[in-house]
């Protein structure tokens, strides 16, 4: 087990690395002069390490990574770990929201398909399931937006300040993490994998023995669920935080996708790096999460 | 059915601007009341400012807005378009406009309470002009005329010039930065503390900026023309227009600086708010790459301006809201001649001269020249506001086509658009707006030392021996009426020759919450007036 | 002719799959005959129409309530005082002209007749943009830029994916250490976060969008395929095949690939179609994908957004719902084609 | 047909006239009749079996009376379940056609729920059910101890968590395990099947039940584990008066344990009756199929005895394989030598895991080993290049276990067949096909056949048209891997006839592999056993009997085969100990299975790996304390 995880962990680092040398060289392939596009002066381009060879910057750029020091924005000189720090939260907060909402809904409705695969309730939920994540974020963004404005008469895109109020907080936030739960696939995705994966484990020869015995299931089956259910959720991280982009925008939160987008536009390469960095260490850490979890729940996985 | 729609295009494609100044300002008449200090003003702004130093800052209007609350020039034009003092007390001028001598307020103190004094107006100059700082070169390029700065005291500074410089005041409006904070070190970089965190003289000091990237700004308690009424000033940054108009229906904000033209009277009608139009100084064009073999030809440029009904896509696009110009000036400048006319539309007409130009309508209906069919490239910056722009390339395509000339419109983002335009130019028409301050100089777009090769504003290598001519001439003289007659022969030559479509120059329109009172705006820096504004105190929340 | 689409409704997955079949039908055949049939083409503006509201709406209006007639013929007035009644009853449709007779009987005034088949002349159905554009040659055009750059993405994808799905599952040790650390690195960047910073760097060119999101797509596929491959090595047929001398390669793309493979093959096309096209709308409407002029459903919503919450729904309406057709079509037939492999195998 | 309609209403399980019908294709017009008016009954104390090939609807009568049977497709149902005098079918009887005048009713939710309501509180108290896959039956998450402990608070068994452990721990030495608290907290996966069988039963005891079913409990396991699952079943009935109804397909075992037997064919009783009378008497044709399957074999005098001199066609010379499985490796070949002459029957026998299936793979160079040599013909085919290696894979062919695996459902009979001769170019179209018709002929097959789909085929033609695939490169050596274990004892026979004909008529040599020691007896002109990964004895096929057996694991072997009521048989079986078997390092490793060595602790047998020696009667043996 130990090795496994030591197994684990280095592949976590290796992945970094070389999601890390990816995007510096996707970056700085691009064509044209960085310096040159974001009218920096020779001091400040040198300031950057602009003049120093690739391998260099990468070094450079790495080495100050590991330190958290991810360079500053090439349009305002913000150092984007300033940045980072200051959006991260509410995307983070928004991710883990949606994806918590989606699994609420996601879980029963999944389960009740996979369980009663002929019942007209399951069969009717999941069109509707399938209808809402159908819909693109910033369709249903725009829908929720206009209820909100035209029904009643709110604005609520600015953050709530001032001490925690419940209501205010609620109003804030929830319609974005809604967006994300509802809309842009990823419930249908859990529905779909969730009820097949149920249909499995309701198939399995240990469940019919269960039945056979007289015993309660519901041990059995959330036994054999935690792990599917926890990995789709896993993989299905790196898709919600791409989703941000566009539920960050239609709602102006000031979060890592809003950024990312502001930042292709103004083309500021090392926010969109350290964007990138910090997405790729999130999802790793729960990859590598998932990996660990798996053997420690999994008896199979761990030997 | 209301009718609501695109506007225009904002800032930004601001490429840049000189000459001089003419205002157009609207003052709301509102009784004598006293105006009550205190109350917060919340403002939104569709982009984020990119450095809060006025030096530094490269073509951003919010930056540009912001450095009005938070910084201090030397001279400032009033709401008459006249030059006032403001950190100068006083000034003049000697040897034929070959020097100029300020002398400065000796009550100014910055926000950080160091006295201002002729230093600070020594360094920003020296800053500007350091090779190493991060700043504009047509800023740069304004100053060029100095060839030296002497401090004759703490608050007397002389500027002596190359030669004799027409209203040598006007070129003064750059705003002053406190030489301390920067500890005399004058390569300036977009990146200092300084540009986060601004000391300015000001009405308003900088308080913070919040995670949210919206600004605080609070009234500069001992600011020496005695402190501005309203206490707090807000920017919120709201890129989407949509939550901007909503915002504001919503009471969320009580400014917005530009609205969507399809929105001003729905605006107006709810009667919350003052909708203030504005004259922006700026027109719109479609400029011509004559480094095209075809675009070269006079004829063709002739038709194409000929083949558009641009009256018509002002009605369509912009609702009316705006003029039709017939040379490189806004109708407000005072070096726009008003007895040239503006192409009418004539088809017919760009037909005949492009078959004049040797441009033959094959049977297929396609343009032929020299037997290949004719096809431009048409590149246009993509930003958010800029859907008029994409209705007005829309229509020239359609219009184009009826002559037998394809199109393909490509959209770039603003950056790219740039790149391509300014630095690689990859393009044979590009659509975009010139922005001018208060002057009226356009020898950089026209002239041919500033084409392709010294990759000046003239991008589209434009090359006319009379342009250049008058153009040299107008940056020789020093006489206000002589360079308004020059310009008055340019705006001629230029209407005739074509190199750009000249279309129009729009109205913008703020709108503001009707709580605020006694609101004056600035055309180009909107809020130099801001000092009068106040709020009621019953209308505080 | 129809009994064959009767009896797949019978089968598992049946009406998930004929639905699906049949909304990517429509989608295709649209893509197909393009704007060849539509009254109007994408690129032609009508000058005298913008904003004009779907004519069914439009109706209704004008027949139930008097000052909704008498608006929308002033309105029309001022926007096209010269159209000639005479030249506008010769080319109006049967359909519109039987609806005038009967609601409007001969007693109704004569100008209002006039009016009526003026009006009915604009012949959008649906509608048109703030640029006079057809709505209906709008849907259609866009129709084009959001299945063609999806083909893109399932190249990429699949082109890839099933490639490296059968070698690191048929090939143990470096294939699958290879596949393992791709998949890896490629997993860890998400995937709008990975298509922004490569907009950011290259040409916003919607293919190369497209391209990307196919590259994100391929440890999906890939990881699919090697476990299924994975499981099928070890069964007896490969281990037959192997025995009858069949070479690697025939054994991967016939065994492998061909006879146990190719229903994932088709079921991940559809699927990373429907994500295509999600991501091209919404990469269109953040206007990094399908650029004006060129018409995506995604970039009609992105340009009409200003109108959205003044009235004019239909700009808005109508793609979005295309929108939500087309994943959908794509998205069921993925899944009911799924719950057939999964019924067939056994699962 | 002698249908035996009693009605004993003290009988434990009592099922009347029960139908159970599927829809086919869900279009509600056809119906699948897998149970089909079947009446049966199981007395207190009683072993009865059920008896019939898979598809006979043996499986679907017991789960559906046990409220198992789920699944999207809607069944109907008639007839009625007794157990103890309570019904186990509620509003059933003939409900479905009175209730709609005499139409077909279609039932699904409802009635299962229903049914699930008043079976929950019997399933695992009053009647108790283990499966063909016990290991599967386990759930992978849970302790062995959690499932005792599960099934000890289902069966209302008082006390505290403690007090039930050593109930469970009592109750799974009860069963014959006697390292019950190791096990305790082990999971599934880390148990071997006997023992998870074993297990499932400890847990069904738990309750004190009143009725056992079985199905298929032995067909996954070794046969010496089943010989003792069978003997514990015995014990049960005779300690707890429990009741067992017993479902296979292996007469075997059937006539070994059960007092009473049905014989079931496509969901209807064909005949039922006392064991021993049904299958001496038999009145209906298919139990005559059943008995007499291999009776005719043996009067077949064995076509051509291969004689010792015949030539050497095939040598193993020590031939080794290592497997790593996790942190651990072992080897899964060590050390095999042997020999196979032209035109003889080899036969290898052994438990699951004794190599058996490695060495036909490592001999057809389907995986690498770890050293020796495979000469055929005096050629080494593990140095063979890729183009020789194609040649010889024409010579040397193999059949496989499960026709169906085997076969891909996607392709034509006649695509699988020429798929070997295609790809040289060797070959034209014409010739082809022409070799097709041969060999399908020669499998007494139809041409017709090679344009149909292996789906559309039965077990019977599949396994001939894997033979044909194999016979269509005219092969010298053919290695048989269990190649009839997965069919029907009647097809089995036909394949084995099939088999036979053609080393007459082809002169094919055999390597054939089977764990089923009756049949190896009937085909091979000698047989190895294997033992992990070696062969411990090689004797002709007429020595390979429990008296002429010298190796111990021999012996075990063949008494453990099934028969009925073998008293001498059961003895030997008895004097071996009830241990798992492990791998052991070093010396013999049937040590800790071996009586001998039990008996008297040879420290050789410890030390010294016994070596193959030749023994009287013209066999070896690998064994220190055998006998020549």
């Amino acid at each position: 087990m130990l090795r496994n995880a030591l197994r684990s962990l280095v592949f976590f680092l290796g992945c970094l690395l070389l999601v890390s040398a990816a995007i510096f060289c996707l970056v700085h392939l691009t064509p044209g002069n960085i310096a040159e596009i974001h009218n920096l002066s020779p001091q400040t381009a040198h300031v950057l390490h602009l003049d120093r060879s690739l391998p260099v910057q990468y070094l450079l750029w790495l080495g100050n990574c590991l330190r958290l020091d991810f360079g500053i924005s090439t349009v305002d000189g913000t150092p984007v770990f300033a940045l980072l720090r200051d959006y991260a939260p509410t995307t983070l907060f928004l991710t883990f929201g949606s994806l918590f909402f989606s699994l609420l809904i996601a879980i029963p409705i999944g389960m009740y398909r996979g369980l009663k695969p002929l019942a007209r309730l399951g069969k009717a939920l999941s069109v509707v399931v399938y209808t809402l994540s159908s819909i693109p974020a910033f369709v249903l963004g725009y829908v929720v937006l206009a209820v909100a404005f035209g029904v009643f008469h709110s604005y609520i895109t600015t953050p709530p300040e001032g001490p925690f109020h419940f209501w205010k907080w609620t109003a804030y936030y929830l319609p974005p993490i809604l967006v994300l739960a509802l809309g842009n696939g990823s419930l249908g995705e859990f529905v779909r994998f969730i009820s097949l994966e149920a249909q499995n484990v309701d198939a399995a020869m240990f469940i019919k023995a269960a039945r056979a015995r007289g015993v309660s299931l519901w041990p059995h089956f959330l036994r054999s669920l935690i792990l599917p259910v926890f990995n789709i959720a896993v993989t299905n991280i790196a898709v919600l935080l791409g989703g941000l982009v566009v539920v960050e925008r239609v709602f102006n939160f000031h979060g890592l996708g809003w950024l990312s987008w502001e930042a292709t536009l103004k083309r500021d390469f090392p926010v969109i790096m350290g964007i990138t960095l910090l997405m790729a260490v999130v999802v790793r850490v729960l990859m590598l999460l998932n990996e660990l979890l798996s053997t420690w729940i999994d008896p199979r996985l761990r030997q | 059915m209301k009718w609501s729609d695109q506007y225009t295009s904002r800032k930004k494609h601001v490429l840049r601007g000189m000459a001089s100044c003419v205002l157009a300002v609207i003052l709301i008449p509102l009784g004598i009341l006293a105006a009550p200090k205190g109350g917060q003003l919340t403002y939104a702004e569709p982009i984020l400012p990119d450095t809060y130093n006025p030096v530094t800052t490269s073509d951003n209007e919010t930056s540009l807005r912001l450095s009005e609350l938070l910084f201090e020039s030397l001279v400032y034009i009033d709401y008459k378009g006249e030059i006032k003092g403001r950190l100068a007390e006083r000034w003049n001028t000697f040897n034929g406009n070959q020097r100029i001598v300020f002398y400065l307020r000796k009550d100014v103190k910055w926000h950080d309470g160091v006295p201002f004094t002729a230093n600070d107006v020594k360094f920003t100059y020296d800053a500007i002009m350091d090779p190493l700082s991060d700043v504009r070169p047509e800023s740069r390029q304004a100053l060029g005329v100095i060839k030296s700065v002497s401090v004759l005291g703490d608050n007397v500074i002389r500027f002596d010039f190359n030669s004799s410089v027409a209203d040598p005041e006007r070129r003064f409006l750059f705003k002053i930065l406190p030489s301390h904070a920067f500890q005399g070190k004058t390569g300036l970089s977009k990146f200092d503390k300084f540009s986060k965190n601004p000391v300015g003289t000001g009405y308003y000091r900088f308080d913070r900026e919040t995670k949210n990237r919206d600004v605080m700004l609070s009234v500069s308690k001992d600011h020496y023309g005695g402190y501005s009424n309203i206490a707090n000033i807000k920017m919120v940054y709201q890129p989407e227009v949509t939550l901007l108009m909503q915002s504001l229906l919503l009471n969320a904000v009580d400014l917005v600086v530009e609205v969507p033209p399809g929105k001003v009277a729905e605006l107006a009608n709810t009667g919350k708010f003052q909708v203030i139009p504005y004259n922006s100084l700026a027109f719109a064009f479609f400029g011509y790459n004559t480094e095209n073999p075809i675009l070269k030809i006079k004829e063709v440029r002739q038709a194409f301006t000929l083949a558009m009904d641009r009256a018509k896509m002002l009605d369509d696009i912009y609702f009316g809201k705006g003029e039709l110009v017939s040379g490189p000036f806004s109708p407000a400048s005072w070096g726009y001649n008003p007895d040239v006319a503006v192409w009418p539309y004539d088809v017919a007409k760009a037909k005949q001269l492009l078959e004049s130009a040797g441009l033959h309508l094959g049977e297929d209906k396609v343009l032929r020249y020299k037997g290949a069919p004719v096809k431009f490239k048409l590149k246009i910056p993509v930003y958010s506001g800029n859907e008029g722009g994409l209705s007005v390339c829309l229509r020239f395509q359609y219009y184009l086509k009826a002559l037998g000339i394809q199109i393909d419109i490509e959209h770039r983002e603003y950056e790219k658009w740039k790149e391509e335009v300014k630095v690689k130019h990859d393009f044979d028409i590009v659509f975009a707006e010139w922005l001018f301050d208060n002057s009226s100089d356009i020898s950089s777009l026209f002239h041919s030392a500033a084409s392709k090769e010294s990759s000046g504003d003239n991008f589209i290598s434009y090359k006319n021996a009379r342009v250049d001519s008058l153009l040299d001439k107008f940056s020789q003289s020093i006489n206000h009426e002589v360079r308004r007659r020059l310009n008055y022969q340019l705006h001629e030559v230029l209407a005739d020759e074509c190199p750009y479509t000249f279309l129009w120059t729009l109205e913008k329109n703020a709108a503001i919450s009707n709580k605020v009172q006694k609101v004056v705006v600035h055309p180009y820096r909107f809020f130099t007036f801001v000092n009068d504004w106040f709020i009621p105190e019953d209308e505080r929340n | 002719m129809i009994s064959p689409f009767l009896r797949i409704l019978g089968k598992p997955g049946g009406y998930r799959m004929l639905l699906g079949g049949l909304l990517v039908f429509l989608l295709a055949l649209v893509t197909i005959t393009g704007t060849y049939w539509t009254r109007f083409k994408p690129d032609e503006m009508d000058f005298e129409h913008p904003l004009v509201p779907p004519k069914s709406a439009w109706l209704t209006r004008l027949t139930t309530t008097a000052d909704g007639r008498k608006a929308l013929m002033e309105s029309h007035q001022n926007a096209a005082p010269s159209t000639s009644s005479s030249s506008v009853t010769e080319e109006g449709d049967d359909l519109l002209g039987a609806l005038k007779e009967e609601e409007h009987p001969p007693t109704e005034a004569s100008t209002a007749k006039v009016e009526f088949s003026a009006l009915r002349d604009h012949g959008h159905v649906l509608g048109t943009d703030k640029n006079g554009r057809d709505m209906i040659a709008l849907l259609v055009a866009g129709a084009r830029s959001c299945f063609l750059p999806g083909l893109v993405a399932c190249a990429v994808a699949l082109g890839i994916g099933v490639p490296l799905g059968l070698f690191a599952g048929f090939y143990e040790g470096r294939w699958r250490m290879f596949a393992r650390i791709f998949n890896g690195t490629l997993l860890s960047m998400p995937r709008m976060v990975l298509i922004l910073v490569v907009i950011c760097v290259l040409e916003p060119n919607v293919y190369i969008t497209m391209a990307v999101l196919g590259a994100t797509l391929i440890p999906r596929v890939s990881e699919l395929i090697a476990t299924r491959v994975r499981i099928l090595s070890g069964m007896g047929f490969i281990l037959a095949a192997k025995e009858g001398g069949l070479g690697d390669f025939r054994i991967l793309t016939r065994h492998l690939f061909w006879y146990q493979n190719r229903a994932v093959f088709f079921i991940q096309f559809s699927l990373i179609m429907a994500e295509s096209i999600l991501t091209e709308t919404t990469l269109s409407y953040l206007q990094f994908g399908t650029k004006p002029p060129d018409v995506s459903w995604g970039n009609i919503i992105e340009g009409s957004r200003l109108t959205f919450f003044s009235g004019q729904y239909w700009i808005t309406f109508f793609p979005a719902v295309a929108i939500i057709m087309a994943i959908l079509g794509f998205f069921y037939l993925g899944d009911g084609l799924n719950a057939r492999l999964a019924y067939r195998e056994g699962r | 047909m002698k249908v035996v309609e009693e009605k004993n209403m003290h009988s434990l399980l009592d099922i009347r006239d029960l139908c159970i019908s599927f829809e086919r294709d869900g279009s509600g017009e056809k119906y699948l009749h897998a149970v089909n008016r079947i009446s049966l009954r199981v007395d207190p104390g009683e072993i009865v079996g059920i008896i019939g090939q898979s598809g006979s609807g043996k499986t679907t009568l017991i789960m559906g009376i046990l409220g198992l049977l789920r699944g999207a497709v809607p069944g109907v149902w008639r007839g009625e379940a007794f157990l103890d005098g309570k019904s186990l079918l509620p509003l059933c009887g003939e409900y479905a056609e009175e209730k709609s005048g005499g139409k077909i009713v279609k039932r699904n939710t409802p009635f299962q729920s229903a049914q699930e309501k008043l079976l929950g509180d019997l399933r695992g108290r009053d009647i108790v059910t283990i499966f063909q896959e016990p290991r599967a039956a386990l759930d992978p998450y849970f302790r062995v101890g959690e499932h005792m402990l599960e099934a000890l608070r289902r069966s209302r068994a008082p006390g505290g968590e403690t007090e039930l452990r050593t109930q469970g721990i009592e109750l799974l030495q009860d069963v014959g395990l006697v390292d019950a608290a190791r096990l305790w907290d082990l999971h599934p996966h880390q148990i071997s099947g006997g023992m998870a069988q074993r297990v499932m039963i400890a847990m069904a005891l738990c309750a004190r039940p009143k009725l056992l079913v079985a199905d298929e409990p032995s067909t996954a396991l070794d046969v010496t584990t089943q010989a003792k699952l069978l003997e514990l079943f015995r014990r049960l009935r005779d300690k707890h008066g429990l009741a067992i109804l017993l479902i296979s397909h292996d007469i075997g075992v059937i006539q070994e344990i059960s007092q009473r037997v049905y014989v079931m064919r496509h969901g209807e009783v064909v005949e039922s009756g006392e064991t021993r009378e049904v299958l001496e008497n038999f009145q209906h044709p298919y139990t005559g199929s059943l008995v007499k399957a291999f009776a005719h074999f043996e009067h077949i005098p064995a076509t051509s005895i291969a004689n010792s001199d015949a030539v050497s066609l095939l040598e193993i010379k020590s031939l080794r394989k290592r497997f790593q499985q996790g942190d651990k490796s072992f080897w899964a070949l060590d050390d095999v030598s042997l020999e196979l002459r032209e035109g003889e029957t080899y036969a290898l026998v052994g438990e699951s895991g004794s190599g058996k299936s490695t060495l036909a793979l490592s001999l057809m160079v389907l995986q690498t080993v770890n050293g020796g040599e495979v000469l055929y013909k005096g050629e080494d085919v593990l140095k063979a290049d890729k183009k020789r290696m194609r040649a010889l894979r024409r010579e040397i062919r193999m059949l496989f276990q499960h026709p169906e695996a085997v076969l891909n459902p996607g392709m034509t009979v006649g695509a699988i067949l020429s798929e070997g001769l295609e790809k040289d170019g060797e070959f034209t179209r014409n010739e082809i096909d022409q070799r097709i018709s041969e060999v399908l002929d020669q499998v007494h097959l139809d041409p017709s056949h090679a344009l149909r789909f292996p789906g559309n085929l039965s077990t019977g033609e599949k396994q001939r048209v894997t033979i044909a695939r194999a016979l269509i490169t005219r092969p010298k050596l053919l290695v048989c891997d269990e190649p009839v274990s997965s069919l029907d004892l009647a097809i089995q026979a036909q394949i084995m006839e099939l088999l036979r004909e053609f080393q007459g008529r082809l002169g094919l040599t055999y390597l054939f592999i089977s764990h089923n020691l009756q049949l190896v007896k009937l085909l091979a002109h000698r047989i190895g056993v294997m033992y992990m990964g070696r062969l411990v004895e090689e004797a002709p096929a007429g020595g390979f009997t429990t008296e002429g057996a010298r190796h111990p694991y021999t012996r075990l072997l063949l008494a453990s085969v099934p028969s009925m009521g073998d008293e001498t048989s059961r003895s030997i079986c008895a004097e071996f100990p009830d241990v798992e078997p492990v791998r052991l390092e070093g010396g013999c490793l049937f040590r800790n299975r071996c009586p001998w060595y039990l008996k008297s602790r040879n420290p050789e047998c410890e030390n010294k790996t016994p070596p193959l020696r030749n023994v009287l009667g013209g066999g070896k043996v690998a064994c220190h304390l055998a006998g020549d």
